[in-house]
């Protein structure tokens, strides 16, 4: 490998090629937000990132560390409030695409961030949907980060907290659901995307430092190798752009160590 | 001076009863009402019932010193520094208190039904999912209080059938609703600057508000540019003037969240005689606002002041 | 320039077409955009189907000229100058268009829940009235186009049926909303001072939008001050920049009414031969907004100027 | 008489001396702003006004002609929207009335400010709603400004646009309305209250320059006289208040002309 890199690197940069120039992209913290940034500076010029907490398009000049955060007021196109960001979310005339986090995913990519064990008798409790539930219900797509654990690629969720493509085919749709769907999971071990009929996850790209034997064994559903292809690593411009424009302090990057490092799942 | 305005302590004396719904404004590290909320410790208020939508450091202090008993809500946690609120987490596992999930959307539509006297209201957010299937509040406890006789349904749409089903939740009117302003003028008129999450429809919803602010303007000043204005005068019941009131979290243009305070309350919330400490130590002894900002120390209150064109501390150390 | 700023005409010609579904901004006598309004008269478009909720000089002149086919409504007035709007009441009379009535509350809820994806909303204003019993579109029509399935609908409250009967309505999703604000930035951002009536649902609620404003400040100025601004840049399809954009009807902060105007449309506007004259020597000959100002004359303009302070013309003669 | 009024000068006061401190006043223009604005300056000087287009308690230094007029928007305690103004209407915790017009009430104070004829054959057409079918199904009460002619005061309307008492009795709250109802009508000839009992429409008082005969030879139901009692002549204070502070330019008075001219319908 000619440059280093970390997995927090690729899968920001992994999941900002996935944005199209005009998106609307609901944003939350960490990894997202860069992937959110990085795609507007190198190729996405006009996608728009906003906030559920009402901050429409902020300049950024500093990394929020919550959607809340005071950060996510400066240089806005408009402050408002929870009611008019989520509507965005849903708005017909927008290509809207949400990046969203969990705790547990299925093969389906529904999604859990609210508890495990049972709703009557959780064993660890998450903070819950906050606004997941909602981008997953009415967002044009979702691209939805994971660390790549057994225990978070689960056959079925402790509790189905955002609906993906339900149990498949036309489930969604048939569900009420007006457009929407998860586009793509972007893991520390690689890409996962959905058949376009069955709308089951397959890997689609694993990263440099992985193979596909890594990403099955640490998945805890049986998943579809047969299309995966190799990552392209970052460009020189994606990690400068990245380290020195986007997270030079690294309060979301992390530590930097290489990738093949930092990328394996502690088991 | 308008008799709307008051300490904490007489606030909270007279509007908050032991087993009220209280409806608690700001986001996760930001505008959490927290002078009233530890003012709320302070006098040992008991079985309440929170309605939040994404709730944070207050939400913390009101689970872990056991004044809670049920929660509705989207989101517990405070951002980077609790993921999942520790305090909350805890009293969920050890079944302290009992918990119904919605979404932000949800519990935003509720309040706004609420604020709008809608009888109802109506999205397709949430279908399929167990936020929609499962109910956390036990069948007793439903159509009595405050709790809603359904917390929602599903029904087919009642104007196109083709449409398929919708999700209908019931409104909040809740008894209270606490929030952190920039400004209230003298009148009673309240001015929140930047987001205001679901701050203003959650005090339109309640059936009392108790509003505290940096400053204190005069009506002429206040009326002068009424288009940033948010809550009329007549819908607030008490006004507390609370400087740095949302400490440890951010209150736009006046100061950022507390990353030290935040850090520190992390390492001790997980524990119950630390956050026993804790408490002893930064809630119950502190009468007034002001003791308690001495007890802070000017130092740290300067570190995260606001810039003014920026409306939060930059360069502030978060780690 | 942002390639959304464009004149009025082409503005008209883009993103109208003949027989869509049009809502228009302001209420009565206040930020009417009659200078879209006015090209609109001069594309000649027809069959428009327009959704209001208190609308006035505007439709007076898109009904005049024979442009509309449907209005949904609450209101057809142009306040004190003409409490039912002349050429609505001859319209309605001579069966030149449909009208479905509707309270304000109706259309703004409509709106609202247009422009929040909402399924439908619900509401107990109208029980038992003719709004809420007679339907004014026939049945043939209904489904069909944007006309909705049903206008609206009783039903009992599906949480709780002791709180009986409520109305549910359908959203409003126009093809195109017509508003008129005192500034744009170049990025587009949207602010209005001053009473917003129900422009921001509207345009929210829109397939297209097309906003005229009094002046377009640069991006930096707009969103130094982002708590004002009220619609973000991506919502908005097309502006123009009009100075006096309102007129005849005011503009908050920039200008007032123009009584001389409004009461000479008054006298003119019963009569078919007289409103004819008038669309001929007000509205049709002038391609660009300066060119009907020119009309207006420097001397009327100044008249009517707001005082910076109130925001309208103090002591201008009303009667 | 000591002081002489015009009939729309009794009105405004009439119509003033029902409202009480802490009033949430819903107004209109016309009579109903006098109204207001008088009781606010004699003796409600805690009611405040508001306007369906958003404007929450303006300073009013100028009439507004109109709801919509930018001078309800200064000064105000807020400026926002109708929808906002409009759900104040409906809040449990204020004690709103609404100030009403319309072209036809029935003995229930069921009004029509909508057509004449049918709604499929209209023979003329008046505005239509506008806020008043939601102030009359959401505020705590109305006053309803009417001018005194038989074709007003109708047996049955010809278009029923905002509810009052519905059928009488207890129908109101059996219709599904939670609060409300009109409280007085207030009009060129005197004060008509309704029974509680049975909500019909009653004689309450009669100006100095009618008698009771009068109004019902206008009315154009049967109305009960029984309870009517003559209502005071304006105060010096009133009238002073009035002209001087409130409509110095006649505005919304109208010309300064004997009640006994100008209080009677012309037929």
């Amino acid at each position: 490998m000619e440059i280093d890199y970390t997995a927090n690197e690729m899968m920001a940069l992994c999941a900002g090629r996935l944005v199209n120039n005009g998106d609307i992209l609901f944003a939350g913290t960490g990894l997202s937000m860069l992937a959110a940034t990085v795609a507007k500076r190198i190729h996405a010029h006009e996608a728009v990132v906003f906030f559920e907490t009402g901050g429409i398009d902020p300049s950024l000049i500093e990394l929020p560390l919550a959607v809340g955060d005071p950060r996510v007021m400066v240089g806005t196109s408009v402050n408002s409030g929870l009611a008019d960001a989520l509507s965005l979310l849903a708005h017909p005339k927008l290509h809207t695409v949400a990046f969203l986090g969990a705790a547990q995913i299925d093969p389906y990519g529904n999604l859990n961030s609210t508890l495990l064990g049972s709703y009557e008798k959780p064993l660890q409790r998450f903070p819950g949907s906050g606004g997941a539930c909602d981008a997953a219900s009415m967002a044009s797509g979702t691209i939805i980060f994971m660390q790549h654990q057994r225990r978070r690629f689960v056959e079925k969720l402790d509790y189905f907290t955002s609906p993906g493509w339900l149990t498949g085919g036309d489930s969604r749709r048939e569900a009420g659901f007006q457009r929407g769907g998860p586009v793509a999971v972007v893991t520390n071990l690689g890409l996962l995307k959905f058949d376009d009929r069955t709308r089951r996850m397959y890997l689609s790209e694993f990263y440099p430092f992985t193979t596909p034997d890594e990403i099955a064994e640490n998945t805890g559903f049986d998943i579809d190798l047969s299309r995966a292809v190799q990552c392209s690593p970052p460009t020189k411009e994606e990690l400068t752009t990245l380290r020195e424009q986007i997270d030079p302090q690294r309060l979301i990057l992390g530590p930097l160590k290489t990738a093949a490092d930092s990328g394996r799942p502690k088991r | 001076m308008n008799k709307k305005f008051m300490m904490a302590a007489e606030a909270v004396e007279r509007f908050i009863d032991d087993g009220d719904q209280i409806a608690i404004g700001g986001f996760t590290v930001t505008r959490n009402p927290m002078a009233l909320i530890r003012e709320t410790l302070r006098q040992r208020k008991k079985e309440l019932y929170l309605v939040v939508h994404s709730q944070g450091q207050g939400m913390e202090l009101l689970i872990g010193a056991g004044c809670v008993r049920r929660v509705e809500l989207a989101y517990g946690g405070v951002a980077r520094f609790a993921p999942t609120g520790i305090r909350f987490r805890k009293a969920v596992k050890e079944k302290q208190i009992e918990v119904e999930d919605y979404t932000n959307l949800h519990m935003t539509l509720r309040f706004m039904a609420g604020a709008m006297s809608m009888p109802f209201v109506a999205t397709r957010s949430g279908l399929e999912s167990d936020i929609v299937r499962l109910s956390g509040f036990s069948k007793e406890s439903r159509g009595k209080g405050r709790v809603p006789r359904e917390k929602l349904k599903v029904i087919d749409h009642p104007l196109d059938p083709e449409q398929g089903k919708v999700v209908v939740l019931p409104p909040l009117n809740p008894d209270v609703t606490l929030i952190h302003a920039q400004a209230v003028g003298e009148d009673g008129t309240v001015r929140i600057q930047g987001l205001t999450f679901a701050d203003v429809e959650q005090a339109k919803a309640a059936r009392k508000v108790i509003v505290s602010c940096e400053k204190i303007v005069p009506t002429e000043e206040i009326r002068r540019d009424p288009d940033r204005n948010c809550l009329p005068h007549f819908l607030v019941d008490a006004v507390v003037h609370a400087p740095y009131g949302a400490h440890p979290t951010a209150c736009h243009m006046f100061y950022d969240y507390d990353p030290d305070h935040l850090n520190m309350f992390k390492r001790i919330a997980a524990d119950d005689d630390t956050f026993r400490q804790y408490l002893d130590e930064w809630v119950y002894p502190f009468e007034t606002q002001q003791a308690y900002l001495d007890k802070v120390g000017e130092k740290q209150l300067e570190k995260i002041k606001a810039d003014p064109d920026l409306g939060y501390a930059p360069g502030l150390d978060r780690r």
